[in-house]
């Protein structure tokens, strides 16, 4: 039974998604409203600001670096709470390594 | 685990995989690629390496000490290259603003705090990776 | 205006707090405490320096690296971000305080690092969360927020934690996917990943795509309610608080829950802008399901 | 009657919905908790691509700008440089469900959902 409501329930959902697929700014083209002047000032300005070819690379270290260190953080955090649960860690092998 | 075809392979391997890795890194800002794909390739080189030749050699190729320390070493590197924008009076991760010596278009050392920036993530993102396998591999080790 | 940098300082704080603990192997000695107490009690100074400095002047807008609002990232500023700062690290104290106690009774030995990293990491991300202007960044502070907090719980490793904290793992990664198909949705259709931005070109946005901003707002609303377990989705609250450590538990129902509805008012007002949320009339479901939460969580209450 | 062209132009989005709903599916009904994470994934790999193909213009160049490059169309950065920290999210969040996933299996012995419950309604300890 509680399948049966779910699959109902997700069938509707995928229903609307796509019936407003029509509505949506159609793919690929160039005057899509995300096509605006930001992406055109990444791929102008990038060379004279960053001096690096890669816009992505320049995009994710220099205009939007604040994301990137978000992201170590999350690594950071992966490994922490990886640590925290499965317990081995540091401290178990280290003892071994300081012992001899 | 330890037939030797693999452990030779391996060996062989092993050193041209982390030098592509590295590669992937330090042209980051050229050619496409950057510090995750790098990190990502350098992690699995030594996943590799610990798969062949059992755990506990895998614990000598990447201790935890040092693997904690790359750990914290890359989010403070990231930090220290955050404040130099503070001190140089522009706002934190400033770049070009900050006075990073911009280099010439094209060569490794161009683009100020980027190519520094890429290196740090990519032995962060490899030490994080290695660091997980051996996790979840310590709780029955293979050898 | 000595407070401009401040934001940054709180969180490069709390981050490199988070980030030292798990490196010190003195024993869970006085000293270490003293570390912990230190960090946080500057980010609390730091933090009623800015509060009190905002309301004093105007709120003003920090922008990384100087590049402007609409190509790098964003702080705003404002007095009610940096009241909410002041009371989240404020509260926090008490708790971290009351763990240094409690903690030693529910925790192994080896654990205690990992439980002050995640949660200084908890606050970084809270922080964060209150003071970004940008729906990415957003997301990305959110993102630590539901590790860090299910960290915090699984920390015990008894039984029926784990089975809590992956439950909670995995309807809060429901939560974020959903918040982050609304926030590509609104990027979509309005270009801007910068709030203030994107609520320039909301209104002309509403005329062409209307659908795509209601299938947005739905799919944020899902998310974040998931997340602040709001009444029909909050089938995880009750055992991932009960079985958890109990500091943590204050910090997860005192403050993280918290923090999502203020996000939730964040998009809804900052981004949508009022005019619009009223044409839906999104406001009287917010209440209908406000009231349905406190009804329903007392009467459960009392039926237990 | 559905035009086809409307939907072939944009299949991208098409696949991103149906790869979201068959996720949130998998997540919502499958009692094996390794499944639910395997769902999981498909509902990120999803958002992904939808995110990917905002920013995808036909025939234009990946963002890499040669300096001598006449008048090029390139694509727009902005969405690929965002999906490489989601992506690096959906790593962490897999990485730290399965640890509790081996914690969970050591202490109930299986990682069926319903005979988790079974075992914990009966209190096995």
């Amino acid at each position: 039974m509680r399948k049966s409501l779910i699959l109902i329930v997700l069938a509707g959902l995928l229903f609307v998604l796509l019936g407003s697929i029509s509505e949506m700014p159609g793919l690929g083209g160039l005057e899509n409203p995300s096509y605006n002047e930001v992406p055109r000032h990444y791929l102008e300005h990038a060379i004279d600001d960053t001096n690096t070819a890669n816009v992505i690379a320049s995009i994710i270290t220099d205009y939007r670096a604040f994301d990137t260190l978000g992201e170590t953080t999350v690594l950071f955090t992966s490994i922490t709470a990886v640590i925290s649960v499965l317990g081995s860690g540091v401290v178990k092998f280290s003892d071994k390594e300081e012992k001899h | 685990m330890d037939d030797l075809i693999v452990k030779t392979i391996t060996r062989i391997v092993v050193p041209f995989i982390q030098l592509y890795g590295l590669f992937i890194i330090l042209h980051g800002h050229i050619s496409p690629g950057g510090g995750f794909a790098g990190g990502a390739i350098i992690g699995a080189s030594l996943i590799l390496y610990t798969l062949a030749f059992g755990l506990e050699a895998g614990h000598k190729a990447a201790p935890h000490g040092i693997t904690s320390k790359i750990e914290t070493g890359g989010i403070l590197w990231f930090v220290f290259l955050g404040l130099i924008g503070i001190l140089a009076g522009g706002s934190f991760l400033g770049n070009q603003t900050a006075g990073f010596p911009m280099g010439t278009f094209g060569n490794i050392l161009s683009g100020g705090l980027i190519p520094l920036a890429t290196l740090g993530i990519g032995f962060k993102v490899a030490s994080t990776m290695i660091t997980l396998f051996h996790n979840t591999i310590e709780e029955d080790p293979i050898d | 205006m000595i407070s401009y940098h401040l934001p940054v300082y709180i969180l490069v704080l709390l981050l490199v707090a988070a980030v030292l603990t798990p490196l010190r192997k003195s024993a869970y000695s006085t000293a270490f405490k003293l570390k912990v107490l230190i960090f946080l009690g500057l980010a609390l100074i730091l933090s009623l320096i800015l509060f009190i400095d905002v309301t004093n002047n105007q709120s003003f807008f920090y922008n990384f690296g100087d590049w402007n609002t609409v190509i790098g990232i964003e702080f705003l500023v404002d007095g009610f971000s940096s009241l909410m700062t002041f009371v989240v690290l404020f509260i926090a104290t008490l708790i971290v305080i009351y763990a240094f106690g409690d903690i030693p009774h529910e925790l192994k030995p080896n654990q205690f690092y990992s439980y002050y990293a995640l949660i200084f990491l908890l606050l970084f991300s809270m922080i964060g969360m209150i003071f970004t202007n940008d729906l990415f960044n957003l997301y990305v502070f959110m993102e630590i927020l539901s590790l860090t907090s299910c960290g915090i719980i699984s920390i015990k490793r008894k039984k029926e934690n784990l089975l809590a904290s992956f439950k909670y793992l995995m309807l809060g990664t429901i939560g974020s996917v959903s918040i982050l198909m609304g926030i590509a949705l609104i990027y979509m259709v309005t270009g801007h990943l910068n709030m203030s931005a994107a609520h320039e070109t909301i209104a002309s946005v509403w005329q062409a795509y209307p659908r795509n901003i209601l299938i947005s707002l739905g799919f944020i609303l899902t998310g974040l309610g998931i997340k602040a377990a709001i009444f029909p989705l909050h089938i995880w609250l009750p055992d991932a608080h009960s079985t958890a450590p109990t500091p943590s538990s204050a910090l997860l129902s005192g403050l993280v829950v918290k923090v999502y509805v203020f996000t939730m008012g964040k998009i809804l007002f900052r981004v949508i802008g009022k005019e619009i949320v009223v044409a839906i009339s999104i406001h009287e479901f917010l209440t209908y399901f406000a009231a349905l939460s406190m009804i329903m969580g007392s009467v459960f209450a009392i039926g237990q | 009657m559905i035009n086809f062209s409307a939907i072939v132009d944009n299949i991208n989005y098409i696949g991103a919905f149906v790869l979201f709903v068959i996720g949130l599916y998998t997540v919502l009904t499958h009692p094996n908790l390794l499944k639910r994470v395997i769902g999981v994934n498909i509902m990120e790999t999803s958002i992904f691509l939808f995110f990917v193909s905002i920013g995808y213009v036909r025939g234009a160049q990946a963002p890499i700008v040669v300096k001598l490059s006449g008048e090029l169309i390139y694509v727009n950065p902005l969405p690929s440089a965002m999906i490489l920290t989601g992506i690096v999210v959906a790593v962490s969040i897999t990485a730290y469900a399965l640890s509790l996933i081996i914690k969970l299996h050591e202490s109930y012995g299986t990682i069926e959902l319903d005979e988790i419950l079974k075992k914990e309604g009966e209190g096995i300890d």
